[in-house]
C-alpha cells in the first residue's frame, strides 16, 4: 500500500519538479551568455499567472481544442508516474514498460497536433506537420535506443532494466555509448530544444512546438507550457537513470530514497548543463536540416543495437 | 435400339421435311418440334443404355455405349436449345431481310441435316461411317457459313470449305491406313473396319502402319476440333455464319471430332503401348491454348472472340486426353459437356446481344445491362462460367485438370496456368465494356426469350455444385474404356 | 453444435442472397430482408466460430456435394471459428449501417437487387472459406468471394474508374487464386488428397516445400494486399460503396490471411527458417511503403486502402517472427508472434472498417473524396467525427485502444530475437522493429493529416459547410466498432488467453504466462520481462484528468471564457484557403523520403481556362508503373505477334497443315 | 523385287500407279484450265481401270461398283461440271502463272520420295502384291495438297482438292482392295455433293470478290 503511495508521491515530486528543470536549464544558459537571467523559479511564477488568467478561444475553435490540454497533460504526468525516478519496485512502474512510455508521447504529441490544426490557421498547420515529421524520425530512434538496452537486460520493463544493470556486476557495454549519443540527440528533438527548435521565439519561420499552441491561453497555455516541461524532465530522467543508475534507491527504506533524491537531482542539474552549453554553443538549423540530424541519431541507435548483437551477445 | 433408330430417323426426316417447307412461317416451330422429338427419343436411348449397358446394333452399324451415350443426349439437348432460340433469331433476320425464303429452307433443312450427320458420327460402329458422317457436317454447314453471301461470309465459307476438305481427307487417308492393318489380322471380312471388332483386336494390330495411321487422322479431325495451326478457318466460320449455327458448331461439331480422336486414340495405345499418340495431342492441346489465350487479346469481333475461346478450351480437353490417366481423362469428358453447354448458352447470349446492338463489332456493343438487363447477365455470367470460375462446372473440370497435370507433368502447370490468366484478361477486358457502362443512344432491348441460356447455365451450376450419379458413372465408364482403369 | 451454428450462419447468408429476389424492385422490402438475414448469418458466425475459439475444439462435417469422390468437408476449429468471429462482428455492423447507406443508391440508375445479393454471396463465400477443408470447396469459397467482391467494386458502372479498378480486381485475384490452386496441387500430389488432412500428412522435399510456400506466399499475398502485389486494391476500396469497402478492407483481406497461417502452419507442417525471413522482410516492405504512399494521398478511402497495405504489412512481420521462431524451435516465442499478428488481425478488422464506415458517413453527407474539399466537419458531424477520431488513435496504435496492443506484442515479440542462435536473423529482427516504429510514428502523422483536415479547422468547400449528421442506423454501427476499439484495448489479456487457443492447436503451446498477473496485467513472456496495465492505464489518464480537471475548474476560479475572432497577425480576416491542406502538411514527409514515389510535379502556366496559372503535383506508385505496365506491355506485344498466324491467305493456312503433316510424318518415321 | 516375278496384271497395276503419279505432276505443272480439267479426267480414267483390274484380279466384285462410281464421277461428272463452269464463268482462256513452277516441281519429286520413304515400314508387312502402291498414292495425295497450296486459282485447286481423292481412292483400291460398301457409297455421295457445292461457290466467289483469285479472299484475319 505504502508502494502506491510513493508512487503517489514520486509522481508529485517529478511532476512539480519539471519547471524547476527548465528554469534551472534557461538559468545556467543565461548565465553562460554572460546575461543576468531570471531565477530558476520563474516558471512556477509563469505557470500560476497563467492559471489565473481569462481564456480567450477562436469560434472556430471545437471541441477537441478545448480537450486537448487536460489529454496532453494527464497523458504525460501519467507518463511520469511510471517513471523510476527516485526509487525502483514502485507497482506503477508495472503499469508500463518503455514501449508504452513512447506510445504516451505518441499519444499526447497526436493531440497537440490536432490542436494545432484545429482553429485553422496556417501556423497550426505548419506546427502540426513539422511536429509529426520531426517525431515520425525521432520515435523509431528512440524506441532503437531503449532496444539496444532492452535486448541487454531482456527485458523492457524500465525498472527491471535499471534494477538488472545494478545488480549484474559492473561491465562496460559499448552499445550503451552509441545508444546513449542517440537517447541523447533524439531528446533534443523531441523536447523542442535548440538545434531543432526554438523555445525562446515565436518566428513563424524556426518555431514548431509554440507554433501549435499560438492559439492557447490562460490555464489552457499553462497546461501545455507544463506538459512541455513535464516531457523535459522525464526524457532526462530516463537518460539519467538508465545510463547513470547508481544511486537510484533499490529498496524503500527513508536512507535509500534520500539517497535516491539527492542523485537524481545532481544528475539532472548535470544534464541541465549539459543541455544549456549545447544550446549556447549551437545555432539553430534549418528545418530540412533536422532530418539528417535524426538520421545521425538513428544511425547512432543502430549502430548501438548491432554493436550489442556482434559484440556482446555470446 | 428403336429408341436408336428413331433418333436416327428423325432428323433424316427433318431434313427432307423442312427442305421443302423451311420458308413457312411455322418452320422455326417445325424445327423445335422434331428436335425435340430427337431428344426425348435420345433420351429414351439414354434409358435403355443405362439400363442394358452397351448396345449393338444388329447390323452391328451403330454402337452406343458409355462414352458416346452422354455425348448423343448432349447433342440432342444443345440442338434443342438452339433450336427453340433459333426460330425467333432466323424469323428476326427474315425480317430485315438478311435472308429470303429459298436461304431458310436451306438453313432449317440443313440444320437438321448438321444433327442427322452429328448424331450418326457419334452413334456409328463404323469408322469408315465416321469419316463419312463428319465430312457431311462440314458439307451440311459449309453453305450456312455463307448464308448471308456478303464476301466476308463467302471467305469464310470457302475457307472452311477448303481446309476442312483437305484435313478431314487426309482422315480418310488415316483409315485407309487402319483398315489395311485390320485386314491383315481378320483378312477378308467385312468387319473389320467395325470399331468393337477393332477394339477388341487392338493389340494385335500393327504398331507402325497405327502410327502412320494416327499421324493422318489426328491431322485429319484435329482441323475439325479446331487445333492451332490447323485452326484458321474455325473463327471465320464461326463469325461469319447465323448465330444458332455458331452455337451448335463450337457446342458439337468440335466435340464430335475430338470424340472421333479419342476413339482412335483408344485403338493406337493398346497397340503402340506406348504414349505416342497422347504425346502428339498433349503438344497440339497446348499449343493451342498458348496461342489462342494470346489470340483472345486481339479481337474486335464478339463472335469471333467466342470461337477463340473454343479453341482455347477444345485445346485444354485435347492436352488432358493426350495426358491419359483416369483424373485428366474423366477431367476432359466432363470438359466437353460443360464447354459446349456454356459455349452454345454464350453463343446465343451473343445473338441477342447482337441484335441489341445491331452489330458484332465489340466497340459499338456498350452497356448491355442497361438496356436490356436479362441478356446483359446472362452474357456477364457465361462470361464468368467459360472463365472457369466456380461454383460453375468449367471450374471443376479444369480444377481435375490441372490437378492432373500437376501430378503427371508438373512444370507444363506453368505454361497452362499462364495463359489461362492471359485468356481470362484477353475475354474480360472485351466482355466488361460490352456489359456494363452507359448504353450507346439508339440501342434498344430486342424480344429475346433467354430461358435456353438460363437452362444451360444452370446445368453448368448444377454440374459444377454435384455431379449427379449417372453421368458420374458414364463418364468414369468412359474414362475406363479410355484409359483402361476408372477412378470411381 | 459450433459448427451447426456456423452451419446456419451459411445458411442465412444465402437465404440473404435469394430471398430479396422474390421481392422484386420494392427497395424497402429488398432492404428490411437482406440486411437482416445478413446480420442474422454474422451472429451466428460469432456466436460459432466464438464457441469454437473459447472451447478450443474442432469440428469436422462432410457435406453430399462437390465431386463423387471428394464430397465436400467442413472443419470448424480456433483458428477457422477466430476468422470467423472476424467476419461476423464486421457484417453485423455492416447490417446495421448499410439499409441507411443503400438510400442513396436507390435514386440511382441501377437496381438495389444486385447489392444485396453480392453481399450476401460475399459474406457466403467468406464463411465457406474459413468453413473449407478440402482444397476444392476453399477454392469455391475462395472464387465466390472474388467474383461476388468483382460484382460490389463495379456496382456503379457507369463511372469509368469503377470499371477499371473492378477489371484490375478480378485479374489480379483470378491468379492468385490460380496459384493457390497450384500450391495446393503441390500438396496435394505428395499427400496424394485433396482434403486438409492428406495434404497436412504429406511430407514435402525442402525444394518442393519452398515451391509451395511461394505459391501460397504470391497467391494469398495478392488478395492480402502485399507490396509489390497490393495494386489493386487503392484502386478497388474508393470506388466500391463504403460498407463494402469496409468489408473488403476489413475482413476479406483477413480471410487471405487466414488462409496463408492455414497453409503455412497446418498443411505445410515443417517451416524453414529462410520462409520466415522472406515473410518478415515482405511485412516490413509492405508495412513501410504502404504507410508512406497512405501519407501521399488526398483521396480518403484510397488513403485508407494504402494503410490497409501498412496493416496487413504489420500482420505479416508477426507471422514471420512466428515462423522464424516455430523453426528455430522457440515455440514460445513462435506462440507470442502468432498471437501478436491475429490481435492485429482482429484490432484492423474493427478500426479498418470503422474508418471506412466513417468515410461512407463523410460521403453520404458532402459528396466529397477529396481531403481537399473538406475541413470543419466535426461541427456538422460531431458523432461521426467522435467515432473517426477513436479510430484514428487505434489505426495510430496509441494507447490505451487497440491497435497499440497488438502492436506492443509484435515488439515484445521482436524484442526477443536475441534468443536465436543466428547472428544474423537476431540483428535483421530489431531492425524491422525499428522499422515497425517508423511505420507507426509515420500513421500517427498521416491520422492527424487525416482528422485535422476533414474534421478541423473551416469547411473547404459548400457541401462539407452543409454536411449534416448521417442517420442513426450508421451511427450506431460507428459506435460499435468504437466501443469495441476501446475493449479490446482495455481488456488485451482475456483476448490474448482466448486467442492463444490457436497457437495452441497449430504450435503446440499456449501463452501460459501471458495472463499469469491476472486480467489487469498483459505479461506476454513474463513480469519481470514486460508488462501492460491497460486498465489502469485508462484509469490513470482519467484520474489524472479528474484532478486537474477539477482543481482548475472555472467554479473555483474567478476564470471566464471569451470566445473571440482567431488570431490573424492583424492581416484580413482568415479564410479557408489559408489553412494547410493534406499535400501541404505531408510536404515535408515527400521531401525526406522523395525517392519512394514516382512524383511529376510542375508549375502548369497561365491559361484561359485556369487563370493564374497551378501547381500540378501527381504521386503515382512505382510497383504499378515499373512491374504491371511492362507484364502488360509485353503481353499486348507477344498477342501481336501470335496473331500473324491469323493472316488471313488460305493458301497460308494450308500449307500450316501441310507442313504440320510432314514434321509429324518426318517424326514417327 | 523384279518385275518381272510379277504376274501381267499387277504389272499393269503398277503401271497404271506410274501413270497416275505422272498425270498429277501433269496437274502441278499445267496452267490452263480447260487442259488441267482434262488431265483430271484421264486420272480418273486411269485410277477407274486400276479399280477395274484390281476388282478382276482379285475378284472382289463389289469393286466393281465403285469403279463405276470412279467412272461416272471422276470420268464424266465433275470434268464437265467445272467444264460448264469454267464456260459460264467465261474463264476459258485463262493461264494461270506458277511462281517458280520448276523449283515446284523439285519440291514434288522430294515428296514422292519422302512418301516412299514414309510407307517403308508398310511395305515390308503388306501381303498383297500392289503395296508398293501406297508410296504411290501417299505421293499423290501430297503433290495434289502441294497444288492447292501452290495455285490461287478457285478452280485450280478445286482440281487439286479431287486429285487427292483419286489418290485416296487409290490407295483404297490398291492397298486394301477397296473399302466396305457402305464407306465407298458414302464417300462417293460426298464427293458428289463437294462438286455440287464447289460449283455454287465458284459464282459466290466470283460475285463477291469479283474474280477467282482466292488470294484476294484474305478480309478475315487478326493482323492490322
Amino acid at each position: 500500500m505504502n508502494g502506491w503511495a510513493l508512487a503517489v508521491i514520486q509522481a508529485g515530486l517529478l511532476a512539480f519538479g519539471a519547471p524547476f528543470l527548465a528554469g534551472w536549464v534557461k538559468w545556467v544558459k543565461c548565465k553562460l551568455q554572460c546575461r543576468q537571467g531570471p531565477s530558476p523559479w520563474q516558471p512556477y511564477r509563469n505557470l500560476s499567472k497563467l492559471f489565473r488568467k481569462d481564456i480567450v478561444i477562436s469560434e472556430q475553435a471545437s471541441p477537441v481544442f478545448r480537450m486537448a490540454p487536460y489529454l496532453v497533460f494527464s497523458v504525460t504526468a501519467l507518463a511520469g508516474s511510471v517513471m523510476p525516478f527516485v526509487a525502483i519496485g514502485l507497482p506503477t512502474s508495472a503499469i508500463a514498460d518503455v514501449i508504452v512510455l513512447v506510445g504516451f508521447f505518441a499519444l499526447a504529441r497526436f493531440f497537440l497536433a490536432l490542436a494545432g490544426m484545429d482553429v485553422g490557421t496556417a501556423f497550426g498547420g505548419m506546427g502540426s506537420s513539422r511536429e509529426m515529421t520531426i517525431s515520425s524520425l525521432a520515435e523509431p530512434a528512440i524506441l532503437m535506443a531503449v532496444f539496444t538496452l532492452a535486448m541487454t537486460v531482456s527485458s523492457t520493463n524500465l525498472a527491471s532494466m535499471i534494477s538488472h544493470l545494478l545488480v549484474e556486476p559492473f561491465q562496460l557495454y559499448p552499445s550503451f555509448i552509441f545508444a546513449g549519443m542517440g537517447l541523447l540527440l533524439v531528446t533534443v528533438a523531441e523536447t523542442g530544444r535548440i538545434p531543432v527548435d526554438n523555445p525562446a521565439t515565436h518566428l513563424e519561420l524556426t518555431m514548431i512546438h509554440e507554433a501549435m499552441i499560438l492559439e492557447y491561453s490562460g490555464r489552457h497555455l499553462a497546461l501545455m507550457e507544463w506538459a512541455a516541461m513535464l516531457k523535459l524532465m522525464i526524457y532526462g530522467v530516463l537518460i539519467a537513470n538508465l545510463f547513470i543508475p547508481w544511486g537510484i534507491a533499490l529498496e524503500l527504506t527513508p536512507l535509500a530514497l534520500a539517497i535516491g533524491l539527492v542523485a537524481i537531482t545532481g544528475k539532472l542539474a548535470v544534464l541541465g548543463v549539459v543541455l544549456a552549453v549545447a544550446e549556447t554553443s549551437l545555432a539553430k538549423m534549418r528545418f530540412f536540416r533536422v532530418p539528417q540530424f535524426l538520421g545521425l541519431a538513428f544511425i547512432l541507435c543502430l549502430l548501438g543495437m548491432l554493436s550489442h548483437v556482434i559484440l556482446e551477445v555470446r | 435400339m428403336s429408341a436408336l433408330y428413331l433418333t436416327l430417323v428423325l432428323p433424316l426426316f427433318g431434313t427432307l421435311l423442312l427442305s421443302l417447307i423451311g420458308h413457312w412461317r411455322s418452320a422455326g416451330a417445325i424445327n423445335l418440334a422434331i428436335c425435340t422429338a430427337t431428344f426425348v427419343t435420345s433420351l429414351l436411348l439414354a434409358i435403355d443404355v443405362f439400363n442394358q449397358g452397351p448396345l449393338l446394333s444388329p447390323d452391328k452399324m451403330f454402337y452406343v455405349d458409355a462414352f458416346n451415350v452422354y455425348l448423343i443426349l448432349l447433342n440432342a439437348f444443345v440442338g434443342m436449345t438452339t433450336a427453340v432460340f433459333s426460330g425467333p433469331y432466323m424469323a428476326h433476320e427474315l425480317e430485315i431481310g438478311r435472308v429470303d425464303d429459298q436461304r431458310m429452307r436451306l438453313y432449317y433443312s440443313m440444320y437438321q441435316g448438321f444433327l442427322l450427320t452429328m448424331l450418326v458420327a457419334l452413334s456409328t460402329n463404323n469408322l469408315g461411317l465416321l469419316w463419312v458422317a463428319v465430312e457431311g457436317a462440314t458439307l451440311a454447314t459449309v453453305l450456312l457459313v455463307s448464308l448471308y453471301r456478303t464476301p466476308e461470309s463467302i471467305e469464310a465459307g470457302w475457307k472452311y470449305f477448303m481446309i476442312c476438305g483437305v484435313g478431314i481427307a487426309q482422315a480418310l487417308f488415316g483409315t485407309v491406313l487402319i483398315y489395311f492393318a485390320a485386314e491383315r489380322v481378320l483378312p477378308g471380312s467385312e468387319e473389320s473396319l467395325l470399331w468393337s471388332v477393332l477394339h477388341q483386336h487392338a493389340t494385335e494390330l500393327e504398331p507402325a502402319v497405327l502410327t502412320l495411321a494416327f499421324v493422318f487422322l489426328l491431322v485429319g479431325y484435329g482441323t475439325k476440333i479446331g487445333l492451332v495451326p490447323l485452326h484458321n478457318w474455325l473463327p471465320d466460320a464461326h463469325s461469319e455464319g447465323p448465330t444458332p449455327m455458331s452455337a451448335i458448331l463450337s457446342g458439337l461439331l468440335l466435340n464430335v471430332a475430338l470424340y472421333a480422336v479419342v476413339r482412335f486414340k483408344m485403338l493406337i495405345d493398346p497397340a503402340l503401348g506406348s504414349n505416342l499418340a497422347g504425346n502428339m495431342m498433349m503438344g497440339f492441346g497446348l499449343l493451342s491454348f498458348v496461342v489462342a489465350s494470346l489470340l483472345l487479346h486481339r479481337q474486335r469481333d464478339v463472335k469471333r472472340m467466342f470461337s477463340y475461346s473454343s479453341i482455347e478450351h477444345m485445346g485444354l480437353m485435347t492436352f488432358a486426353f493426350g495426358i491419359g490417366g483416369p483424373l485428366a481423362t474423366f477431367g476432359a469428358l466432363l470438359h466437353m459437356i460443360v464447354h459446349s453447354l456454356t459455349k452454345s448458352a454464350i453463343f446465343i447470349t451473343v445473338g441477342h446481344a447482337a441484335h441489341v446492338a445491331g452489330t458484332q463489332s465489340i466497340d459499338k456493343i456498350r452497356g448491355l445491362i442497361r438496356t436490356q438487363p436479362a441478356v446483359g447477365w446472362c452474357f456477364l455470367l457465361g462470361t464468368v462460367a467459360i472463365a472457369g470460375f466456380p461454383p460453375f462446372g468449367v471450374f471443376t473440370s479444369e480444377f481435375l485438370l490441372f490437378t492432373a497435370t500437376i501430378k503427371s507433368w508438373p512444370w507444363l502447370v506453368i505454361p497452362l496456368l499462364c495463359s489461362l490468366g492471359i485468356a481470362f484478361a484477353g475475354l474480360f477486358r472485351h466482355v466488361q465494356p460490352m456489359v456494363f457502362g452507359e448504353p450507346p443512344a439508339g440501342q434498344v432491348a430486342v424480344k429475346a426469350n433467354m430461358w435456353p441460356v438460363i437452362l444451360h447455365l444452370l446445368l453448368v451450376l448444377w454440374l459444377g455444385i454435384a455431379i449427379p450419379g449417372v453421368l458420374a458413372s458414364w463418364i468414369d465408364q468412359a474414362t475406363t474404356m479410355v484409359v483402361g482403369k476408372g477412378l470411381l | 453444435m459450433p459448427l451447426t451454428l456456423a452451419w446456419i450462419a451459411l445458411l442465412f447468408a444465402l437465404a440473404s442472397a435469394l430471398l430479396p429476389l422474390l421481392c422484386g424492385n420494392r427497395n424497402r422490402a429488398i432492404k428490411t430482408i437482406a440486411f437482416l438475414l445478413l446480420g442474422l448469418a454474422g451472429l451466428a458466425g460469432i456466436a460459432g466460430g466464438g464457441l469454437a475459439l473459447l472451447q478450443g475444439a474442432s469440428y469436422n462435417l462432410t457435406l453430399p456435394v462437390g465431386l463423387p469422390w471428394l464430397h465436400s468437408h467442413l472443419h470448424l476449429d480456433p483458428l477457422s471459428g477466430f476468422f470467423m468471429v472476424i467476419v461476423g462482428l464486421v457484417t453485423v455492423v455492416a447490417a446495421v449501417y448499410g439499409p441507411a447507406y443503400v438510400r442513396e443508391y436507390e435514386q440511382g440508375p441501377q437496381f438495389l437487387l444486385p447489392l444485396t445479393i453480392f453481399t450476401a454471396l460475399f459474406v457466403l463465400g467468406m464463411d465457406l472459406v474459413l468453413l473449407a477443408a478440402d482444397a476444392f470447396t476453399f477454392m469455391l469459397g475462395w472464387e465466390l468471394m472474388s467474383i461476388s467482391g468483382y460484382m460490389l467494386v463495379v456496382y456503379q458502372h457507369q463511372h469509368e474508374r469503377n470499371r477499371s479498378a473492378a477489371f484490375i480486381y478480378l485479374l489480379m485475384s483470378h491468379v492468385g487464386a490460380l496459384l493457390i490452386l497450384l500450391a495446393y496441387g503441390v500438396l496435394a500430389g505428395f499427400g496424394d488428397g485433396f482434403d486438409f488432412t492428406h495434404m497436412a500428412a504429406a511430407q514435402l522435399s525442402l525444394g518442393w516445400g519452398s515451391v509451395a510456400f511461394a505459391l501460397a506466399l504470391l497467391g494469398f499475398g495478392i488478395k492480402a494486399g502485399l507490396v509489390p502485389l497490393h495494386v489493386w486494391l487503392p484502386e478497388a476500396h474508393p470506388v466500391a460503396p463504403s460498407h463494402i469497402s469496409a468489408m473488403m478492407s476489413g475482413v476479406m483481406l483477413k480471410v487471405a490471411v487466414y488462409g496463408f497461417i492455414r497453409f503455412t502452419f497446418d498443411l505445410l507442417g515443417e517451416v524453414h527458417w529462410s520462409w520466415g525471413l522472406i515473410v518478415l522482410l515482405i511485412g516490413c516492405a509492405s508495412a513501410l511503403l504502404g504507410v508512406l504512399y497512405a501519407l501521399m494521398q488526398h483521396d480518403l478511402k484510397r488513403l485508407l486502402a494504402y494503410h490497409s497495405v501498412e496493416n496487413i504489412g504489420i500482420i505479416y512481420i508477426g507471422l514471420g517472427l512466428s515462423m522464424i521462431f516455430a523453426s528455430n524451435d522457440l515455440p514460445g516465442l513462435a506462440a507470442l508472434g502468432l498471437v501478436a499478428a491475429l490481435y492485429h488481425s482482429l484490432n484492423h478488422a474493427l478500426f479498418k472498417s470503422l474508418l471506412f464506415f466513417g468515410a461512407g458517413a463523410i460521403l453520404q453527407q458532402s459528396h466529397e473524396h477529396d481531403l481537399g474539399k473538406m475541413g470543419g466537419l466535426i461541427r456538422g458531424m460531431p458523432v461521426t467525427a467522435g467515432c473517426f477520431l477513436i479510430g484514428c488513435i487505434s489505426i495510430s496504435a496509441l494507447p490505451p485502444f487497440n491497435g497499440f496492443v497488438s502492436e506492443w506484442l509484435t515488439f515484445q515479440a521482436a524484442l526477443q530475437g536475441t534468443a536465436l542462435k543466428s547472428g544474423i536473423l537476431g540483428s535483421l529482427i530489431p531492425v524491422a522493429a525499428a522499422v515497425l516504429a517508423l511505420t507507426g510514428a509515420l500513421a500517427a502523422a498521416c491520422f492527424v493529416k487525416v482528422f485535422g483536415v476533414a474534421f478541423l479547422g473551416q469547411a473547404r468547400s459548400k457541401q462539407s459547410l452543409a454536411a449534416k449528421e448521417a442517420a442513426p442506423g450508421m451511427l450506431i454501427g460507428q459506435g460499435i466498432l468504437a466501443l469495441l476499439c476501446l475493449v479490446f484495448g482495455i481488456f488485451p489479456t482475456w483476448t490474448v488467453g482466448v486467442i492463444s487457443n490457436i497457437p495452441l492447436m497449430l504450435l503446440g503451446v499456449g501463452l501460459p504466462e501471458a495472463t499469469a498477473g491476472g486480467w489487469l496485467w498483459l505479461t506476454p513472456v513474463g513480469a519481470q520481462t514486460a508488462s501492460y496495465g491497460a486498465p489502469m492505464v485508462l484509469l490513470g489518464i482519467c484520474l489524472a484528468w479528474l484532478f486537474v480537471y477539477l482543481r482548475l475548474h472555472p467554479r473555483r476560479r474567478k476564470t471566464s471564457v471569451q470566445v473571440g475572432a482567431t488570431w490573424d497577425c492583424g492581416f484580413g480576416p482568415l479564410n479557408a484557403r489559408m489553412q494547410y491542406t493534406a499535400t501541404a502538411f505531408a510536404m515535408p514527409i515527400r521531401r525526406i523520403f522523395q525517392p519512394v514515389w514516382p512524383i511529376e510535379e510542375r508549375i502548369e502556366p497561365e491559361t484561359a481556362e485556369n487563370p493564374g496559372g497551378g501547381r500540378h503535383l501527381k504521386v503515382g506508385d512505382w510497383a504499378w508503373q515499373k512491374i504491371y505496365l511492362v507484364i502488360g506491355r509485353v503481353l499486348l506485344a507477344s498477342a501481336k505477334r501470335a496473331a500473324l498466324i491469323q493472316g488471313g491467305n488460305i493458301r497460308v493456312y494450308l500449307a500450316y497443315s501441310f507442313v504440320t503433316l510432314l514434321f509429324l510424318l518426318w517424326v514417327i518415321v | 523385287m523384279q518385275m518381272a516375278a510379277l504376274p501381267l496384271s499387277e504389272q499393269m497395276i503398277l503401271t497404271l500407279a506410274a501413270l497416275i503419279l505422272f498425270t498429277s505432276f501433269l496437274l502441278l505443272a499445267q496452267t490452263r484450265i480447260v487442259t488441267l480439267i482434262h488431265t483430271f479426267a484421264w486420272q480418273g480414267a486411269l485410277l477407274f481401270f486400276a479399280t477395274v483390274l484390281v476388282a478382276i484380279v482379285s475378284g472382289r466384285h463389289h469393286l466393281l461398283i465403285s469403279a463405276g462410281l470412279t467412272l461416272a464421277l471422276k470420268v464424266f461428272f465433275i470434268p464437265w461440271q467445272l467444264r460448264r463452269l469454267v464456260v459460264r464463268l467465261d474463264i476459258r482462256r485463262d493461264v494461270e502463272t506458277v511462281g517458280s513452277s520448276s523449283l515446284i516441281m523439285i519440291g514434288a519429286g522430294a515428296l514422292v520420295l519422302f512418301s516412299y520413304y514414309v510407307a517403308l515400314p508398310i511395305r515390308e508387312l503388306s501381303m498383297l502384291s500392289t503395296r508398293n502402291t501406297i508410296a504411290i498414292s501417299l505421293a499423290v495425295i501430297l503433290i495434289g495438297m502441294l497444288m492447292i497450296i501452290t495455285r490461287r486459282k478457285a478452280v485450280a485447286q478445286v482440281i487439286g482438292f479431287m486429285s487427292m481423292e483419286n489418290g485416296l481412292m487409290f490407295a483404297a483400291v490398291s492397298a486394301t482392295y477397296g473399302m466396305p460398301m457402305v464407306v465407298e457409297l458414302g464417300v462417293a455421295f460426298d464427293v458428289l455433293v463437294a462438286a455440287i457445292l464447289f460449283g455454287v461457290f465458284f459464282f459466290q466467289i466470283r460475285n463477291g470478290i469479283g474474280s477467282l483469285n482466292v488470294d484476294h479472299l484474305n478480309r478475315l484475319n487478326e493482323v492490322d
